[in-house]
């Protein structure tokens, strides 16, 4: 039955929909903390410098 | 209140003296107009529907130019500032530029209806009273949500299409209602036929005059 | 400072993940197939989950927006930009399974039915609550404009229904797939995948919120660093 | 706050994208007191201004004006309040006349048209009365936003850098406005980085670096020439 095709498609949709945003936001969080402990470890170091 | 009615003078005098947002908004309720005769299979009798709905777009883009328009004046030299300073609230403001962008657009609609009538016949023209209420509700939606986005607009930095952007999502229902109403007073439909319409667009003018008073003060602070 | 331990997180996740194994056991063994539609009628369960989420998120800016107004704390305007996203992300799923499921039921990608309507006008509104926030600089009257955007958004809701309900009275009236009552085991399947996407959302809701903090945090640690070396500079001389 | 406070400002703080521009900020001011605040760019003079003024919401304290709080309400303040700032607030599309009597209007003069005449005068318009704003030379816009700002006789009148960019003529007649004004008792708080005038006016000098008030004493306290010194030694101090 061809409609079990479109059931499909739509499960793929939000499996696909679910999974990239969660991906996207993992990977965008990680990404931030690196930089936010680069950031703070270089403040600690010019006000150290001081 | 009072104050509020000087703002309004103001506007319209420094209108009359260089029409910036008549201009914008006659020539391109004209323009659209005539574009939109291509929807229209040649030759034939337009229904009441397709007729409507050519109407309103007109209408809708032609406002929304003057909409875009109304914090012009006040964004030179920073004389928004010079109004929040006065003893003038906020919500007086939003009052007074709201009046302002509907007596713009009445006039603007009274230009645009005849040439409507020429170009698509004046069948319709029996059903002028009844079409003044539904454009009175659909003027006074469009003011309220067009003058609160104008402001956050107007802080905005410079951007043309920012205001249709957020105005258009929003104003979608009105629209849809006033072109289902106007459809069937064209049709020759009476009163009670499509009053639930009236209503609904009623309720929307309502609400976003209500929100634009409470949020005023909000958005002209920073 | 961020709470950067992330101990919470994975027990909510695996939590999570336990409902929606729940949930896809219940949809595809434990519910029955719909007489009329057939399997297809099964996209309906995560289809209403995603609505429910978006509902869910489109409340919570608008809420948001209504806090940051009163207390002016920039706290309110990062948890509604987060809902939004999310809001946004879920109402496109919820367009992109009506039209699926509505392709073999109706033979026609779009109809327009008053939810799948509303849907899709509140597509649009969000998706300028995005524009308008790329336009303003200034974080304070960013976050106000963006607050009444969310508001004006959320109010325009019922009006939106109640037109396109009202819109749709001239066409005949199609029969509708969940006008049909539920048996039994079908509820449980939709209240179970429902549970798991409202877990779901929390999931998300307190990532994103993390992640724009931890983003405003970098901002400011940038901009102290742009002033620090000038003023250590000059303290020397 | 003692009886003849006209002005109290409290903990005042307020922070744009991560910096902050005022920091717990408070002083109090007398009825007739001319307040001069100096301070390096970005110390949060315009924002103190503007706060005062109700143009912007402080993230927190407060400013009580003859008693009442700005926040229940400053319809009434706004009434009596006269601020200059780099922005002439004037529209250009209206004749200087027009302006004028927009604002006295709107601020409820008794009878703008005759304010508006008496002060084209003082500010040595009338020549130029029906003439756009738009069409007026520098000097004669400067000239113009005066006359505005004063239109309402305000009992409170803030300066924002106000001689910086004046032309002579407009400058001596700024100077004489601000006499009659002391004269009349009004309150005056100028912001400005010009020493000998910010000083020659002043009943009270202050110092605002880095947000904070650094310093604030009485006019009659303070040697002029020693000033220029101790105001640097004080803005290098604050901000380290």
């Amino acid at each position: 039955m061809n409609s079990t095709f479109f059931l499909i498609a739509a499960y793929l949709a939000i499996w696909a929909g679910i999974f990239g945003y969660l991906l996207v936001t993992g990977r965008h969080q990680q990404r931030l903390a690196r930089r936010l402990e680069m950031l703070e470890e270089r403040i600690s170091r010019t006000e150290a410098g001081q | 209140m009072r104050s509020a009615w000087l703002v309004i003078r103001k506007d319209l005098r420094a209108e009359l003296r260089r029409p910036q947002a008549m201009i914008a908004m006659l020539f391109f309720g004209f323009l659209l107009l005539v574009i939109l005769d291509v929807a229209v299979p040649a030759g034939t009798e337009i229904t009441p529907e397709t007729g409507a709905g050519i109407l309103w777009v007109a209408i809708t883009f032609s406002s929304v130019l003057g909409l875009g328009r109304s914090f012009d004046r006040e964004k030179e030299n920073h004389c928004l500032e010079g109004l929040l300073l006065s003893p003038l609230s906020p919500e007086g403001l939003f009052g007074a530029k709201m009046a302002v962008n509907c007596i713009f657009m009445g006039l603007a609609e009274l230009a645009i209806l005849p040439l409507f009538f020429i170009l698509y016949g004046d069948a319709f023209l029996r059903s002028l009273p009844a079409l003044a209420l539904v454009l009175l509700l659909a003027n006074s939606g469009f003011a309220a949500t067009g003058t609160l986005f104008a402001a956050i607009t107007a802080g905005a930095d410079r951007n043309e299409a920012l205001l249709p952007m957020l105005f258009f999502p929003l104003v979608m229902p009105l629209i849809a209602m006033a072109v289902r109403a106007t459809g069937m007073i064209f049709a020759g439909a009476p009163l009670p036929e499509y009053s639930s319409w009236l209503q609904v667009m009623a309720a929307f003018t309502l609400i976003f005059t209500g929100l634009g008073f409470l949020v005023s003060r909000h958005i002209f602070r920073d | 400072m961020i709470p950067r331990t992330r101990n919470p997180e994975p027990v909510l996740i695996t939590c999570t993940a336990l409902l929606f194994a729940a949930a896809v056991y219940a949809v595809f063994f434990h519910a029955p197939a719909e007489r009329v539609m057939g399997l297809v009628q099964k996209i309906f369960y995560f289809h209403l989950s995603c609505a429910l989420v978006a509902f869910l998120s489109f409340t919570t800016a608008c809420i948001s927006g209504v806090a940051y107004l009163v207390s002016r704390d920039l706290k309110w305007d990062v948890l509604g930009a987060a809902a939004v996203e999310i809001g946004l992300v879920f109402t496109t799923l919820v367009l992109a399974t009506g039209m699926l499921w509505g392709r073999p039921v109706w033979n026609a990608w779009w109809t327009w039915d008053p939810r799948l309507t509303t849907s899709l006008i509140l597509w649009f509104i969000f998706a300028a609550y995005f524009i308008l926030r790329a336009a303003v600089e200034k974080r304070q009257q960013r976050a106000a404009y963006c607050a009444v955007m969310a508001i004006a958004g959320f109010v325009d809701v019922p009006i939106v229904f109640l037109s396109a309900r009202l819109w749709r009275s001239i066409h005949p009236v199609v029969i509708r797939a969940d006008g049909v009552n539920m048996a039994p085991p079908m509820l449980t399947a939709l209240l179970v995948s429902l549970a798991a996407f409202a877990a779901l959302w929390g999931v998300l809701l307190r990532r994103r919120v993390r992640i724009l903090a931890m983003a405003e945090q970098i901002r400011i640690l940038e901009h102290r660093l742009d002033r620090e070396p000038a003023q250590a500079r000059r303290a020397r001389y | 706050m003692a009886a003849d406070d006209y002005l109290e400002v409290s903990g005042l703080c307020k922070e744009y994208e991560g910096c902050r521009a005022l920091r717990d900020l408070s002083f109090r001011l007398a009825r007739g007191d001319f307040l001069t605040l100096f301070g390096p760019n970005g110390a949060g003079k315009s924002t103190l201004l503007r706060i005062i003024a109700t143009l912007t919401a402080p993230d927190s304290g407060r400013v009580r004006v003859d008693g009442a709080d700005l926040e229940d309400g400053s319809e009434e303040f706004r009434k009596r309040l006269g601020f200059i700032s780099h922005h002439a607030l004037l529209y250009d599309q209206m004749s200087a006349l027009e302006n004028l009597v927009f604002s006295a209007s709107l601020y409820g003069v008794a009878d703008p048209g005759a304010r508006a005449e008496e002060l084209l005068a003082q500010v040595d318009l009338q020549l130029h009365r029906h003439r756009l704003a738009g069409t007026f030379s520098r000097g004669m816009r400067q000239r113009l936003s005066i006359a505005r700002a004063l239109v309402n006789d305000p009992d409170l009148l803030l300066l924002d850098e106000p001689f910086t960019g004046l032309d002579r003529q407009a400058a001596l007649l700024l100077g004489e406005l601000l006499l009659v004004l002391k004269e009349r008792r009004r309150t005056i708080i100028m912001v400005t980085h010009d020493l000998d005038r910010g000083l020659a006016m002043a009943s009270r000098v202050g110092i605002l670096a880095g947000g904070r008030l650094a310093f604030l004493e009485p006019r009659h306290r303070i040697d002029a020439a020693a000033f220029a010194g101790l105001y640097l030694a004080t803005i290098n101090g604050e901000t380290s």
